[in-house]
């Protein structure tokens, strides 16, 4: 069993009376890919958010690396309203701003793709570099840094060739085709060299032919930068041909969790997709 | 040292501040914006009375202020529309700007009109009366202030919660789009809301401008951002909330002139907002909303 | 080498030209010309500008504290650089100042920025959480704060109280203006293109996506923050120079407001525009469109309609609004100069037309 | 909605209940016997304000008195509160030495709150403002000032009051100009007075140097200047370039006009100061181009202090009406004035001073208003143009500028004449 990246325990986010995720268990190892997936509204980009940072969980622990990083139990008015289970269970409320869990090493990416809208395709990864700066405000302005801020060009122009953007780097990022928007913000969460890469929907707007490409470009930059990742998608056949692992989550709870040939067989799965009523 | 005459006098200038506040609070609920010209308006109606009065000696007090009411809430309508609805979609800070812009224009427009020379406001017969009240001889003004303030807040709390229109000012305030798609003219209510914000600024300047009767372009810079704070610690948004706020802000002025720290009233005040914003942004009475992502 | 930075050798033969005029003035003017307050006050303004830009156009924080921060670092400065012998003179009502030695020019300067600095530090620590438009208000507030509390009485011995500071070191050339402008304008203009420059306007794009990249929303906003308001100050020093005398009631909320406004003109988010749209600003309302002010009569005798006190001001509010409404790039809007480019451009139309009379025998 | 209505009536009935029970009645002045007690209220900011408010408090407990003393921000217009607080010390004269712009606000809030005792202020409030704002209400309010136009004693100063009253009637530009009435201000008699000591300067320095005199000349001439029959009475310099003056004139705000009181005298008994040495500064020199003596006029014609400036203003053109030619080596040289507006902020002052430098002026009168005077010290004393102050009175005007002279007296003597005139009406 290779060492575990990933560790969600009783991930549980409410806001007021509504749980939007309930009791979420998710355990993502080394080399995985592994997809998060469930019909719409069912919590997935929430549980995302809680992840990486951008809510506070209502409940429940996040462990990246064998290392506690989030956790968090009811207080205040929440106590009284907290719908979900083992609140008990957590006393601390250990809380982490994005910025901080990028630097452990979890980059993300957008469902809205959010590019900075004033900065060249160039520009936007090469910000991204900013995260592994070794100087300071004095030596960056003075330019002593004069070598990292070479090293910083030549990686951003490497990611950039990667995804094949290096023609168009001078353009403005936002000017590009979608698809091509959707790599640059994959580039450019590379580009804050990250353990664990956490895609959310990345195929959206994509036609298969995309589709089939990114499927390729996932498989190599795992490989090439030794990736763990966890995505959202929608698109089965990308997910089912590139998952390792797949969880499936429906009204924010996890109702099944295996290898893809058992998700596409598993009768909850199907009906909660397909809306049947679960009457048996 | 006996604390009436400060409180009461405190509650007058809470009073008059109040009407303006509601302006600021209702037309930041509805757009989000902080409306910088709404202190200039305040002025600028002041000035309007002199005028009125100067050059239409024959028309009885009562005439005058309702023109001046009509031609303050003309010039709010104005300013809406030429200074903001042009720049519904802009982003914030331009829209922040048009609004400095316009309060730079006020000002400087009328201290050209005005020479920068202070006007002498027109005697209001009855609120102009000096009367001694609780031992304390002051205008009628000071203690009506606070209970038109107060009145005028009920009957707009009224409106606000029991009428259509009303309704569709709060569909408005909570989203946008939303409310346009539901069919609401949003410019309409837009237009409205800053014509209600225009009346209670005329009103409020009647009663604070028969106490403090010299009146020059830098009058209204003063009153609106106290009437802002009032304001935000009321709670931006609610109209009760702005009332209250501005009832505290009139009182602690004049405690601390009272106390002798007059050197500190205008610290005070922006102490509060201070550590209001940071403490308690959400104000008194305002309901905290989570921004979505 | 030229392929690679010809944009900077251009430009910066640009700013070795203006550095050459600049000096013609400063010698050859006559003492009484009306260059010398002018330039004193563009350089003074323009450094304020490109400081306020830094916060509100590189970095999207709208703070309206400048005002604030001025009259720190003019306070500072001329506090600090009052010769020992007329100290008593000047704190006349409260006895003596309590600073018993006089600072050379530099280092008050640098003290001025960084005992302004040093109180952006302090009110930045519970004001930059909030939202722009708070942000705006509380900023604002402070730098009322700041006005109320020097003008004490209690703090006489400190600060003069309200009484004004004159008979500090206050140079007359322009040189010293411009080179202090230029050095600091110089230094913010490296931070920009920087990496931490990159980081600034990435929080001004997209401050949630900012974060997600690993950029430390606080530590980076207090750092903006605090280098503007480190300018601020110092622009606040050479304020006090032009103006030869300090005193608190000159610093309102209306300048803050002229600063914005030279912004907005010069574009937000261009360094160029702010210095370009600081020199219009200053040089017509201080000189060219004076005579706006002025009643004038014509030969025959009637007065000239609308001149008067004041008709200055209007007429550059309305200008202001305009701009605002309808010209929101401003003059550069986020472009910087490029002379190179501007070179390139104009000999671009000058070689279509030749290419176009040319055609007929191609 | 019921929640909030509950809170709203709890705090209104507070106040009410607390109101009810503290309601001894204040007001009343004159503390039975015991020591006699000022209120001195002053400007923040404003250098004339503060300066004559502390020279005031100097004087008045020199007496004996006591002293209670604030300041307010500038652009306050509510001034009860600080009233209330004169009725709360039971205050037996009020001082408030502000602009007209504050008067205003400030008698109507006395009226409002029917304060009795005398009301005192220095030299701004000689001015209509005043006037209206007295109308109609029983407040007692007196001003000291440098003239009085029915102070018939000096030959000089009657003529000058017939001849600027036809003057004002005639044009009625200027008659605006003086608030729409041709009551003399006593700033435009000081006006008129700098005009004439400025030209009689101009004379003396032409003796000596003819056409080759500069504006160094000039502020020599005026250190020996010794002028007896000034509308102001008489004008010497003192070592700081001040007029030496001994009395001032106490004038009471009746219904529609100022009614003279007395002159209050206090002792001043400074020699005449010996010419500052000027070093080797070349000045301004002679325009013999085209024959013309431009005298600048740094006066306030926009803003809070506009009302007094202009009046300063009036009386200088009057006098360059009566006297616009100096003959300097046999030839006419007209004399012109360039007004330089500083719109009452320090922070015009240098940029207003260069506009006069750039002129070519020899010599500089004004300004109305202390602090815009130091501020443009400086300026006038790089271009070594001597500068007369007409009626700016804090003492750093002169003090340590050497090329600033000044024709009406100072506040450390305006304010302990006004001390002694309050101490003097009060314990009667």
């Amino acid at each position: 069993m290779s060492k575990n990246v990933l560790r969600v325990e009783n991930l549980t986010m409410q806001f007021g009376g509504v749980v939007a995720v309930n009791n979420l268990t998710m355990e993502i190892n080394e080399g995985e890919i592994v997809a998060l997936i469930g019909p719409n509204g069912a919590g997935k980009t929430t549980a995302f958010n809680a992840i990486t940072g951008v809510y506070e969980p209502t409940n429940g622990a996040v462990y990246f690396n064998d290392q506690l990083i989030i956790e968090n139990h009811p207080q205040g008015k929440m106590k009284k309203l907290y719908a979900g289970k083992n609140s008990d269970m957590y006393k601390q409320a250990i809380v982490k701003t994005p910025d901080e869990l990028t630097k452990l090493g979890m980059a993300r990416t957008f469902q809205n793709i959010r590019l900075f809208k004033s900065m060249t395709v160039f520009d936007n990864v090469l910000t991204a570099k900013h995260l592994r700066r070794t100087s300071n405000i004095f030596t960056a302005t003075f330019k002593l840094n004069r070598e990292e801020e070479q090293r910083m060009r030549e990686e951003t122009a490497e990611l950039l060739k990667l995804v094949e953007l290096y023609d168009v780097k001078d353009e403005i990022a936002t000017g590009l085709p979608y698809g091509k928007q959707r790599k640059l913000e994959i580039a450019r969460a590379l580009a804050t060299e990250p353990s664990l890469l956490l895609l959310d929907e990345p195929a959206a707007g994509m036609n298969p032919q995309e589709t089939e490409e990114l499927t390729k470009f996932i498989h190599y930059i795992r490989e090439k930068f030794s990736l763990t990742i966890l995505l959202i998608e929608h698109h089965m056949n990308l997910v089912m041909d590139i998952s390792d692992r797949i969880y499936v989550i429906d009204f924010g709870e996890e109702i099944a969790e295996g290898v893809p040939a058992e998700i596409q067989a598993n009768k909850r799965v199907i009906d909660a997709y397909l809306g049947v009523s679960e009457d048996e | 040292m006996n604390i009436t005459s400060y409180l009461i006098r405190g509650l007058a200038t809470g009073g008059q501040f109040a009407l303006v506040a509601i302006g600021y609070t209702m037309v930041y609920g509805i757009l989000k914006l902080i409306n910088f010209a709404h202190g200039e308006l305040f002025m600028v109606s002041g000035i309007l009375m002199i005028y009125i009065v100067a050059d239409l000696p024959t028309l009885p007090i009562g005439l005058a202020i309702c023109l001046m009411a009509a031609l303050t809430v003309f010039i709010g309508f104005l300013i809406e529309k030429f200074a903001y609805s042009p720049l519904r979609s802009a982003p914030r800070m331009s829209v922040m700007i048009s609004a400095i812009g316009v309060s730079y224009l006020l000002q400087n427009l009328v201290s050209y009109i005005t020479g920068g020379l202070s006007k002498q406001f027109p005697d209001i017969p009855v609120i102009g009366e000096s009367v001694r009240f609780l031992g304390i001889k002051d205008k009628l003004t000071v203690f009506l202030s606070p209970v038109i303030a107060i009145v005028l807040t009920v009957i707009l709390v009224q409106i606000i919660n029991h009428t259509k229109f009303g309704m569709a000012m709060r569909a408005v305030s909570k989203d946008f789009e939303t409310s346009q798609l539901m069919g609401i003219k949003i410019n309409r209510v837009i237009s409205i809301t800053f014509a209600i914000g225009a009346f209670l600024a005329a009103t409020g300047s009647v009663l604070y401008f028969a106490k403090n009767t010299g009146i020059n372009h830098l009058s209204g810079a003063n009153p609106g951002l106290k009437a802002f704070i009032a304001a935000v610690v009321g709670g931006i948004g609610s109209i009760p909330g702005a009332v209250v706020g501005a009832l505290i802000i009139g009182v602690a002025e004049s405690l601390a002139k009272a106390f002798g720290l007059a050197d500190f009233s205008d610290v005070i005040s922006f102490g509060l907002l201070i550590i209001i914003l940071v403490v308690k942004p959400t104000g008194i009475f305002g309901e905290k909303t989570t921004e979505k992502v | 080498m030229w392929e690679k930075n010809k944009r900077t050798i251009c430009n910066l033969i640009l700013v070795g030209l203006i550095i050459v005029l600049l000096i013609c003035i400063d010698t050859f003017a006559p003492a009484t010309s009306m260059w010398f307050s002018v330039l004193r006050k563009v350089c003074t303004f323009a450094l304020a500008a490109v400081s306020m830009n830094l916060l509100n156009g590189f970095t999207g924080l709208f703070s309206l504290g400048q005002a604030g921060f001025m009259l720190l670092g003019a306070y500072t400065y001329a506090i600090f650089t009052i010769p020992v012998n007329m100290r008593s003179n000047v704190f006349r009502n409260y006895g003596d100042s309590v600073i018993r030695f006089q600072m050379p020019l530099v280092l008050a300067l640098i003290l001025a920025g960084i005992v302004a600095a040093f109180f952006a530090f302090l009110i930045g620590l519970p004001v930059l959480r909030l939202k722009s438009d708070y942000l705006a208000i509380a900023t604002l507030g402070f730098a009322e704060i700041v006005r109320g509390l020097v003008q004490l009485q209690s703090f006489g011995p400190v600060t003069n109280g309200p009484d004004p500071i004159n008979m500090f070191t206050a140079p007359k050339s322009i040189m010293v203006y411009a080179a202090i402008s230029g050095i600091s304008i110089l230094i913010i203009v490296l931070m920009i293109n920087s990496t931490y420059g990159r980081a600034f306007k990435a929080i001004r794009d997209d401050e949630i996506a900012a974060e997600a990249m690993g950029i430390n929303l606080a530590h980076h906003k207090r750092l903006s923050f605090v280098i503007s308001s480190f300018f601020c100050g110092i622009a606040g020093a050479m304020m006090a120079m032009c103006n030869t005398s300090v005193s608190s009631v000159s610093f309102t909320t209306s300048m803050t407001y002229q600063i914005l406004l030279v912004v907005v003109i010069g574009g937000i988010g261009s360094i160029s525009g702010s210095i370009i749209a600081a020199f219009i600003f200053y040089a017509s309302s201080e000189w060219w469109l004076k005579f706006l002010d002025l009643e004038t009569y014509t030969k025959a005798g009637s007065k000239v309609p609308l001149l008067g006190p004041g008709f200055r001001m209007v007429v550059f509010s309305v200008l202001i609004m305009i701009i605002v409404l309808f010209f929101r790039q401003g003059i550069m809007g986020t472009r910087e100069i490029s002379v190179y480019d501007g070179i390139m451009k104009i000999r671009s139309v000058f070689v279509k037309d030749k290419a176009k009379g040319g055609e007929s025998h191609e | 909605m019921k929640k909030m209505m509950a809170l709203l009536l709890s705090v209104v009935m507070m106040m009410t209940l607390l109101t009810g029970c503290g309601g001894a009645a204040a007001g009343g002045s004159g503390s039975a016997g015991g020591t006699l007690t000022a209120y001195v209220l002053a400007e923040k900011g404003d250098t004339y304000s503060l300066g004559l408010a502390n020279n005031f408090k100097t004087a008045f407990e020199a007496n004996g008195g006591k002293v209670i003393m604030e300041t307010f921000p500038t652009n306050t217009t509510n001034f009860s509160d600080y009233l209330q607080k004169s009725l709360d010390n039971k205050a037996d004269v009020i001082f408030a030495p502000n602009s007209t712009t504050v008067a205003a606000n400030l008698l109507a809030n006395a009226n409002d709150l029917g304060i009795e005792c005398p009301i005192m202020a220095g030299d701004t409030w000689e001015s209509s403002v005043i006037l209206d704002a007295v109308k109609g209400t029983d407040l007692e309010v007196y001003c000291s000032t440098f003239f009085d136009e029915s102070d018939s004693s000096s030959p000089a100063a009657k003529d000058f009051v017939a001849g600027f009253k036809d003057w004002l009637n005639n044009n009625s530009e200027y008659k605006d100009m003086n608030g729409g009435n041709d009551i003399v201000a006593a700033v435009s008699a000081l006006g008129f007075d700098a005009y004439n000591v400025a030209l009689a300067a101009i004379r003396e320095a032409a003796n000596e140097k003819g056409s080759d005199l500069t504006s160094i000349d000039i502020a020599n001439a005026l250190w020996g200047l010794s002028i007896d029959n000034a509308v102001t009475g008489k004008i010497q310099f003192d070592q700081n370039g001040d007029a030496i003056k001994d009395s001032a004139y106490i004038k009471k705000a009746g219904d529609g006009a100022f009614e003279f009181m007395k002159v209050q005298t206090s002792p001043n008994n400074a020699a005449q100061g010996t010419p500052a040495d000027y070093g080797n500064a070349t000045g301004v020199k002679l325009d013999t181009a085209n024959k013309k003596i431009v005298i600048g006029v740094y006066e306030p014609t926009s803003g809070n202090n506009a009302a007094g400036g202009k009046q300063e203003v009036l009386g200088i053109y009057y006098a360059n009406s009566l006297d616009d030619t100096v003959k300097i080596d046999g030839t006419d040289y007209k004399v012109e004035l360039y007004v330089s507006d500083n719109g009452s902020l320090e922070e015009n002052a240098v940029t207003a001073a260069s506009n006069i430098v750039g002129q070519g002026a020899l010599v500089s009168l004004g300004s109305y208003g202390s602090g815009v005077s130091i501020a443009a010290a400086q300026t006038f004393e790089d271009a070594g143009i001597p500068a007369i102050g007409v009626s700016c009175t804090n003492a750093s005007v002169t003090e340590g500028h050497n090329y600033y002279f000044r024709t009406c007296f100072l506040d450390p003597f305006q304010g302990s004449v006004m001390a002694q005139f309050a101490w003097e009406t009060v314990s009667k």
